[in-house]
């Protein structure tokens, strides 16, 4: 029932990023560099989703430290997956991309060291969750540190900006009209990508609770049932 | 509930995990009571008690200890009136006797001669130089009813009230405990012996509810 | 009891278990030393080298390894030592802060013990030293802060000792970013201002987290 | 010392630092027998049984445990005959009961199917999924019990033998004595209550020395 | 039970334990990651100067850093557990063998973990890589045993976490010496075999220690 529900969102999702590839395939290549300047159309978008996520997440994590509903925690831990993903997914693509552009895979940029940080900061959190086994206390110290991290990943941008000042302007403004659309198309695509992809953990999330939910109703039993009388004490003389 | 009870919860659940450890607990304890809680292993005697401390948060039902609604920020204001001695020793291994009793007093801002003074009263006066990693279980838990002393609770919650204290030592745990009951207080013994409790009226824990005991 | 008479028993607690075992002062320090001496010999020696890398090395070292005076046995208590404590109705908030000041106050020794020896090893170029009276102070309360949220975070976890570290480094880059460009900064004769402001803000923001995550954080521990 | 005792001690000191805990400890304990072992707190019971069970090496005088001389490599080849259970649980507590079971198991050189018997018998057939950190102190007392049924000891060594175990539980300390006893083992159980203790004859740890009680 | 049978049984439940907190893959070798990230941050981007520390500030991570793989939970008893397996009748020497093997096993894969990254941020020379088949491993199997024995000499001291980096690290330099020399060279074309011979010798004669330590080392811990 729900999947029919949520098809018609699914079956945007697959237009729109069936468009944003066909226009990353033909839009007229970047006149300096050729063909690999369409691996921008998934570095970018991704990068953007990885923010994007990581908000949320922040979000869900604000959410359940005042309403202590899991459904919020389920959403920040869902969204910090998605968005360690893209984050990953943003940094392989940069690093293929730069490998032809700048001669290596890494270069010191903000920007570059930014997301790698990125990457770690929440590595850390679902490490952190993975470590926690009980979902209350799970959720509170995790809403804790998705609060920390996102306040503090600011501090983070802007001190590695500070450092380099010389980095490079964005050149997102500068790029040719087909090539923006193109790339404004990709970041459309992949953000609908991120809803069905949120959407489908979240109903995972949901699901395995569920079904949590239903095997503890069938074996319900309380903790104590579960210890017996001893059967070596029945028979004292054996 | 009319207001006057030292504890009073009303069908608490929790669950922790995929476990129910309690369920539809009812409970309550007036002025001056002194009650046994029974029940066997795993039954959740000492996680009843430390929800009952306000340490650990129901996942259902509702409650209040020392007229603060568990589960709310008012517990903070009523902590420093309860002593629970669980089952691990509340002691920092590396400093003495004396100096764990003493920083009990200091935390809670009294001064040293209490600590000294009740150390004394549990019969580790001449011990109270010995690091606690040094010293033998009954020990422990003797520096463990010190801290009863120092602090006067109005709540007295004792897990396994009499374990590990030898012949000369049990006599206190009911010193101390008709002390809370006598200026007030509520007192509540785990064990497993019923007989070796003095107390008015014992419950037991089972199937993760509170029942009478006869 | 005051707020502050309850801080000030937390961090005195703190630093007389610490005191007890003298971890910091006989054994991360000199383990501290020991990385600042082998790092030489894994990237070569060349003197030059060495004191155009030294500063940067010092805080390396002083971040990654003040790791072990955050995970030092005396900060971490068990649960029934945190029972006690919050039953003694300690306010999270206080207890928050005295535990800061006291790893702060280690990490700041760690600091200046290392502070010899990269000299004696390195030979950096020491013009605009009375700086340091500020800059390792920020730097210490900032480590302090954020290896006390970590801390807490990860609390009566069995992993701890490997997670507090994987959650503080990540964002330790600031405190690393404002040490080492401020260093530099001096070196070069150059305003250092903007990085003593960073090195602040991120103390008043990790303060600001910290004691408001208090309540909660001491809820999540059971 | 007639060859035959499972342990003898003669004349057994300990010093740890500058505290004298034994002195002149005399003990001897033959096949078939089941001793108690008392003594107030702090008296040196844990630290006795630590020697017996050659864990713990005094510093004066001599014994022999299972034919093993204290002090010497002779007691790496008998140790696997020594049970003792502690004041601490000797389980790993990310694992969960049923593997640490398994563990004893399988490091003594016994298959598995003798560890899952073992824990039904203790009563812990349901629980054998339960991590070791979740469990409540009586089944993990309970699960060292288990230990003793595996490894079928000849030498069974209980500290604070009755210690957190509930009502049901607390007859399986006699079977399990009484079936080491009857395999021509010999058993020493630690008490502050005499009066439980199912023994032939008790000794009493007093101002570092064994003395029998009447 | 034989011995080898111990010996396996043993690293069976190191790594069974390690396995149910994944300690190392979860948190120790993102630490690790992390920290290769932040160094130039602190010593200065410059391409070719990384390209030419790299591979020694790779080796430092890995022993600085190995040192949280030695020190994690899984790795640690208590004295119960420690009385039930020497109750047990294990040998000690196959307990050491058994505990090296493990926490070998588990360096190892911190120290492929590492590589990776190390090869995209550094861009180090890659010239004759297949000897890192021997390389690391023989470095992983160097850092078990002394990891293993220094905890065993620091075993049951409350501060270990601390003590036990201050007794590996000066240990590790011949180590740290081989692996680095050995990767130099590569890099020159030049010959390293001296340097396998040096790593070999070093695991040889801890190994040797080791188990000849086993049994007076279980005595003296009590
Ligand atoms: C949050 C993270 C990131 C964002 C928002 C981002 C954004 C962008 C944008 C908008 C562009 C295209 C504009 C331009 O040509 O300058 C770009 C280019 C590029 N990015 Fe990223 N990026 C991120 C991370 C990374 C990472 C981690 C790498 C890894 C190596 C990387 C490598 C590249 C490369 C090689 C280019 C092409 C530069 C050129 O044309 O010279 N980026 N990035
Ligand atoms: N974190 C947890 N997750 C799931 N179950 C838990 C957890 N902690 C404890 N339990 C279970 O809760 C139950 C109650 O434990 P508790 O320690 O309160 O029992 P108890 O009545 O004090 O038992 P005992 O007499 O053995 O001390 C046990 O069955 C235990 O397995
Ligand atoms: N490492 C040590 N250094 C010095 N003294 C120690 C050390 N360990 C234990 N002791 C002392 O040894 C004495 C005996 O301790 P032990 O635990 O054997 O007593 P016990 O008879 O088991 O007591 P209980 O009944 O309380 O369990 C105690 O007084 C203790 O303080
Ligand atoms: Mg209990
Ligand atoms: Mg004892």
């Amino acid at each position: 029932m729900t999947i029919v529900r949520n098809r018609w969102l699914e079956i945007v999702t697959v237009a729109i990023i069936g468009v944003s590839l066909f226009r990353s395939m033909t839009v007229v290549a970047d006149v300096t560099q050729g063909d690999v300047q369409r691996i921008m159309y998934v570095h970018v978008p991704s990068a953007w989703l990885a923010f994007l996520a990581f908000m949320v997440t922040m979000v869900g994590s604000a959410a359940w430290l005042r309403t202590k509903d899991q459904r919020w925690d389920r959403l920040a831990a869902s969204s910090a997956e998605i968005g360690v993903v893209f984050t990953g997914l943003a940094i392989v693509a940069g690093m293929i991309w730069a490998k032809p552009v700048w001669g290596q895979f890494w270069t010191w940029e903000p920007r570059l060291v930014t997301t790698a940080l990125l990457f770690f900061i929440y590595l850390g959190y679902l490490a952190l969750r993975r470590a926690v086994i009980d979902p209350v206390q799970r959720a509170r110290r995790a809403a804790i540190m998705g609060i920390v991290a996102a306040v503090q990943i600011p501090i983070v941008y802007y001190s590695v900006n500070w450092w380099r000042s010389l980095h490079q302007p964005s050149s997102a403004r500068s790029i040719d009209t087909p090539l923006r659309i193109t790339l404004l198309l990709g970041v459309v695509a992949f953000t609908f990508a991120y809803a069905v992809l949120l959407r489908r953990r979240l109903e995972l999330a949901r699901l395995e609770e569920e079904l949590d939910a239903k095997r503890f109703e069938q074996s319900q039993s309380v903790a104590g049932a579960d210890i017996t009388a001893p059967s070596l004490a029945s028979h004292p003389h054996d | 509930m009319n207001g006057h009870e030292i504890v009073y919860l009303d069908d608490v659940g929790l669950r922790l995990g995929n476990t129910i450890i309690l369920r539809e607990a009812k409970l309550s304890l007036g002025p001056g009571e002194k009650v046994g809680l029974l029940g066997p292993n795993g039954s959740g005697k000492t996680t009843l008690l430390r929800i009952i401390a306000t340490l650990l948060q129901p996942t259902s039902g509702s409650g209040a200890v020392l007229g603060a609604e568990i589960g709310t920020q008012d517990v903070y204001e009523i902590r420093n009136r309860i002593v629970m001695v669980g089952h691990l020793p509340g002691l920092w291994p590396e400093l003495t006797l004396g100096e764990n009793t003493e920083l009990v007093a200091r935390l809670s801002g009294r001064s040293p001669e209490v600590a000294a003074d009740a150390l004394a009263q549990v019969g580790l006066a001449r011990a109270s130089e010995r690091r606690a990693d040094q010293s033998s279980k009954g020990m422990l838990r003797r520096a463990e009813l010190a801290r009863a002393l120092i602090l006067e609770p109005t709540l007295l919650l004792l897990d396994e009230a009499h374990a590990g204290l030898d012949a000369e030592a049990i006599g206190m745990v009911d010193t101390i405990a008709n002390r809370v009951v006598a200026g007030g207080g509520a007192v509540m013994l785990v064990s497993h012996e019923p007989d070796r409790l003095n107390v008015h009226r014992s419950v037991q824990l089972v199937d993760g509810t509170l029942e009478m005991v006869s | 009891m005051t707020f502050w008479r309850q801080v000030y028993e937390v961090a005195r607690k703190d630093l007389l278990v610490e005191s007890r075992t003298a971890e910091v002062a006989l054994m991360t320090a000199p383990f501290g030393a020991a990385a600042l001496i082998l790092i030489p010999l894994a990237i070569g020696t060349d003197a030059p080298l060495l004191s155009q890398l030294g500063p940067g090395l010092y805080w390396i070292v002083v971040l990654l390894f003040g790791m072990l005076v955050i995970l030092r046995k005396s900060a971490v208590d068990g649960q029934a030592q945190r029972d006690l404590v919050r039953l003694l109705g300690i306010e999270p908030a206080a207890a928050f802060a005295g535990a800061t000041a006291a790893t702060s106050a280690l990490v700041l020794f760690f600091e200046v013990a290392l502070g010899p020896i990269l000299i004696a090893l390195y030979n950096p170029e020491l013009r605009g030293w009375p700086w340091l009276f500020v800059i390792l102070p920020l730097v210490a309360i900032g480590m302090g802060l954020l290896g006390t949220i970590a801390s807490g975070v990860t609390t009566s976890i069995g992993t701890r000792t490997s997670l507090t570290p994987l959650l503080i480094v990540p964002l330790s880059l600031p405190l690393l970013m404002g040490a080492t460009q401020a260093l530099e900064g001096l070196r070069l004769g150059r305003g250092i201002v903007p990085w003593l402001i960073l090195l602040f803000a991120v103390d008043l923001a990790l303060a600001v987290s910290g004691v408001l995550a208090a309540r909660p954080l001491e809820e999540a521990v059971t």
